[in-house]
């Protein structure tokens, strides 16, 4: 038996999609072939208007559909303080976790020589003309290989900008018992201990 | 955005289990050998499929900081029934063992991977799968940049150590068929050894495990292989 | 920060699928985001085509884009065999096997009175109007107990008909070690076990 | 700081038994010592009974305390069947299915060139000379390549005693739905269907 | 079939083991089995004699099998630094860590009302008279809520020493993505950041 | 040191898939109901093993601010067959959502444990089913703290909302036998309620739903179970 072209067609794209294997694809095909048709309207909908709505802030670089972002526009968040991550989805975590009232930078990625990734593919240089001495800038590039090679790098790139420049805490995860974390987390959160007043 | 998913297509060439009940996978691909771990060995449909010699694409997850892939979906491409049959499950094991030892890690090998996959087919269906491993063998080691030499078309004896077919009184002598045969296999068709069987083979495959011992190592599946011959 | 609204509805409307969770949800996003456009308007368009061309075959209820499908208008497949199954992912995964080369008839669930499904909001009605004394009625549902008391059923019901009725077989699934099949499917494989000629 | 070396001891030993990686070792270690000392004797008693006590059936060769295990002095089961498997524990399952009332034969393995393991190194002579034309021998080794291939190889082995060979079914685990099985196992499943009377 | 009572025992003995299941009792039991006889010697001797050897460190609570605790007893430690933990294998894993060289106390658990363990079911009474002006105590309890509690009710109990308490960092841990940290500990990790000199 | 690991003996009352392919599972046991989940419902041996209506012991590993355990080993203590008989599974059915519908976390049930444990053994051999899930429901709600009131033991109307046997006109008219047997059903053992089997149970029935609906509310299985009585 032969399957429906459009059938195929749709699990072949579904299956491209990231964290979606083969089989995640069928049944997700099946799934929407049985919602109701309005309802597939609006997703195709949702799809082309995320696409034509959002693009690039062209000061931080992280995804909006304002000229500019509704962080890098609001004048009443620290304007001196901007953290560095990677991803967008990184400042939608870091929002959620309500600790943090400055602006970012999104670079799109992390330095990373085996996967072809330099530091000229990521929006660094756009980060550098915006730091002044006034600014602290918070590296909050993850703690891989590839997070810390990047947040290394822009340390030496951001020396001469005379800029405050930190680095977010290594320790333990909220929530864990010692015995889960290895040994470096361990090692870290023991050396990077708070006083307590 | 960086991929953590990655899908493989390739062959199973070794599964074993870990004290810790961990399935772990060697699958050959076009681009070298991947290693991928199935974690507790129950039998999801995944690691169900995972069986020695299929052909299978799997999904693999790569944490951070950890060399081993995670395999979380495992589609099977095609299976070999006939590969089970004891005149011919030695003779697979032994070639995907070969395989699995002299391949490390990620390299350009398409001609060992179309190579191993024929093999399977050959020892499949074929009716003399002895002859099918023996020249597959052969051809693999060449793909593999491990063809013995020959120092004198001529030559009757073989030189393990220096892996030359020579004309000096020294290593295994061999019958004028399989001198020939060792003379020409790097330059004839896997066709056309293929049609010219050769009856007798005693010496070839102490030629071959010789050659495979000094270059590459002992391989465990010798032995069951010698107690089935 | 609001999130940009049409991201956080793509967001929200991809945690709904099955399979992706909220995390996934918002990674898929970032994902199509970074799509070209050409490629999210031909996502969107499989979408459409997807639900537009696709219909329930009115003989077996299987998916598909012909007036009559695939399996029911190919005339060389054994016309006297119907395979029962749950659900179109059942159909797909059978015809891979390549062990069946008869008709299907798909009741789109099981019965499971714990969730309202009875036996009349599935198609069953419409399989026993297929089914004459001629038949061989394949009961391949799966093995659970909403499976086995559907297929349970479905005998009683197709007593009548006369047709022959086979279950498909109980036993180890291919690949594993008896360690981990549970002693109820054991003792299946050691009582349906098969001489060998 | 060096740990006490009975302690190190007791954790490396653990962590080398089967199922048990370096941090449960360390867990059970502690977990053992805080144990009073009457239930440490306890456990050491039982380990050494255990091997002192227990040996291989000479007949079945089935773990056992006695001279000949229990199944093989028990005539109230079926002499004419063998069950042959390829571990202890799989007679432990199949007995817990109650499906089973012959005798067994555990191969200790099965075969596999890759890591050494030929026909010689199993319990297959012993099995050879216990078979007569009036037995049913019941391979029920696993459904891997390297099950199946040691199930072929008997086969041949046992063609000269003309005794009935019989391999345990195939099919669809007990409590699994369709689509989870994979094709293989579905196409036997199909094709191994049983005729309900 | 009855299976020899000592093969049942040391399953039901193994299966009571922390994180080892039915399942896993049975595989054990039988691995063990296999092993040579001098092997299952060693094994018991080895449990009888690290619960004969080890006890609990008068001073810091950790097991030992000296006298006084190998930390306790080393000189070359900083012996102002206490770094207080719920469980033995804590201090181990510090240890691994290679960056503490003080001193240890082990609680022994940590304070959980609805399992029954009070302050007085731990080790604090012997911690308080342990600490003076000088030292510096280091709250390395878990970051669950039952650590956090124990923390919180050991500053209490500590501001009257006047000494100087601590709590290990709260961060990320090394290796991970920020997309995999949760929003709590994502706060504490920009809250707690460190500025690079 | 806290134990992480818990072993849990008891039936599954309903398994259901989440959207995410993880599948959840309610188990009665003489100490309340527990829940568990099963990762990504792949048919490891233990999700097979994870049945309706199946008595099973668990092994449920609690981690740190989770509420629902993972199920890490399942052992299998007993099946019964014939519970999926078309006459049979909608009673079962009804019987399993009734005690989830009331039971909500732990607590000292142990006589509903066995009552249902019962009342499945029942379901699977008993020749009248139909009244084995009637007696049996009935005393499940007693032993749940839900014992309807007998207000005038003469009377033959069953007040619902009040949920009252009583002697005004009001509710559901009672046949004779049907009165007598709620007069008494709490009173009486099992084993006596079943030997007098009451040909007429129209009426007990709606008794039955019209008094759940009302103290419990709205249970699933009412309407495939008025469909095949
Ligand atoms: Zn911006
Ligand atoms: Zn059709
Ligand atoms: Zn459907
Ligand atoms: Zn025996
Ligand atoms: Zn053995
Ligand atoms: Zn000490």
């Amino acid at each position: 038996m032969k399957y429906p072209s459009s059938l195929l067609q749709l699990i072949r794209e579904l299956s491209r999609w990231p964290g979606i294997g083969p089989k995640s694809a069928q049944k997700l095909a099946f799934y929407l072939f049985e919602q109701p048709q309005e309802d597939i309207e609006r997703i195709a909908r949702l799809l082309l208007s995320a696409k034509e709505e959002l693009h690039l802030c062209p000061q931080c670089f992280n995804v909006t559909d304002k000229e500019l972002c509704e962080v890098c526009s609001d004048a009443t968040r620290a304007q001196n303080q901007i953290c560095v991550v990677e991803d967008p989805g990184d400042v939608l975590a870091i929002e959620r976790s309500g600790e943090y009232r400055g602006l970012y930078h999104v670079l799109h990625g992390a330095i990373s020589p085996m996967h072809g990734v330099g530091p000229d593919k990521l929006y660094i240089k756009q980060l550098l003309t915006r730091v002044t001495p006034d600014h602290e800038v918070i590296l909050a590039t993850s703690t891989t290989v590839e997070g810390e090679a990047t947040s290394m790098y822009l340390q030496r790139q951001l020396a001469p900008t005379n800029a405050t420049v930190s680095r977010i805490a290594y320790g333990l995860p909220v929530g864990g018992a010692l015995e889960y974390a290895d040994e470096v987390t361990l090692g870290r959160a023991i050396s990077g201990r708070q006083k307590i007043k | 955005m960086r991929e953590r998913y990655k899908n493989i297509s390739g062959i199973i060439l070794r599964r074993s289990t870990t004290p810790n009940g961990d399935m772990i996978v060697s699958l050959l691909t076009p681009r070298g050998k991947f290693k991928g771990v199935s974690r507790k060995a129950a039998p999801s449909p995944s690691t169900l499929k995972l069986n020695l010699f299929q052909h299978v694409t799997v999904q693999i997850y790569h944490r951070q900081q950890e060399d081993l892939g995670l395999l979380t979906q495992v589609k099977l491409e095609g299976a070999l029934s006939q590969l089970v049959k004891p005149e011919v499950y030695p003779l697979a094991s032994f070639l995907c063992e070969l395989v699995d030892h002299v391949v490390v890690g990620e390299m350009d090998i398409p001609q060992t991977y179309d190579l191993l996959a024929g093999a399977l087919r050959g020892l499949n269906s074929h009716d003399d799968p002895e002859w099918v491993a023996l020249v597959m063998a052969f051809k693999l080691l060449g793909s593999l940049g491990m063809a013995h030499r020959t120092e004198d078309p001529q030559g009757t004896f073989f030189d393990a150590d220096r892996g030359v077919l020579t004309s000096k009184n020294s290593g295994i002598r061999l019958s004028a068929d399989s001198a020939a045969f060792l003379a020409s296999v790097h330059n004839r068709t896997v066709r056309d050894l293929m049609e010219h069987p050769q009856p007798n083979r005693k010496d070839l495959w102490m030629v071959l495990e010789k050659f495979i011992v000094t270059h590459a190592g002992i391989l465990k599946s010798f032995e069951v292989l010698r107690s089935v011959q």
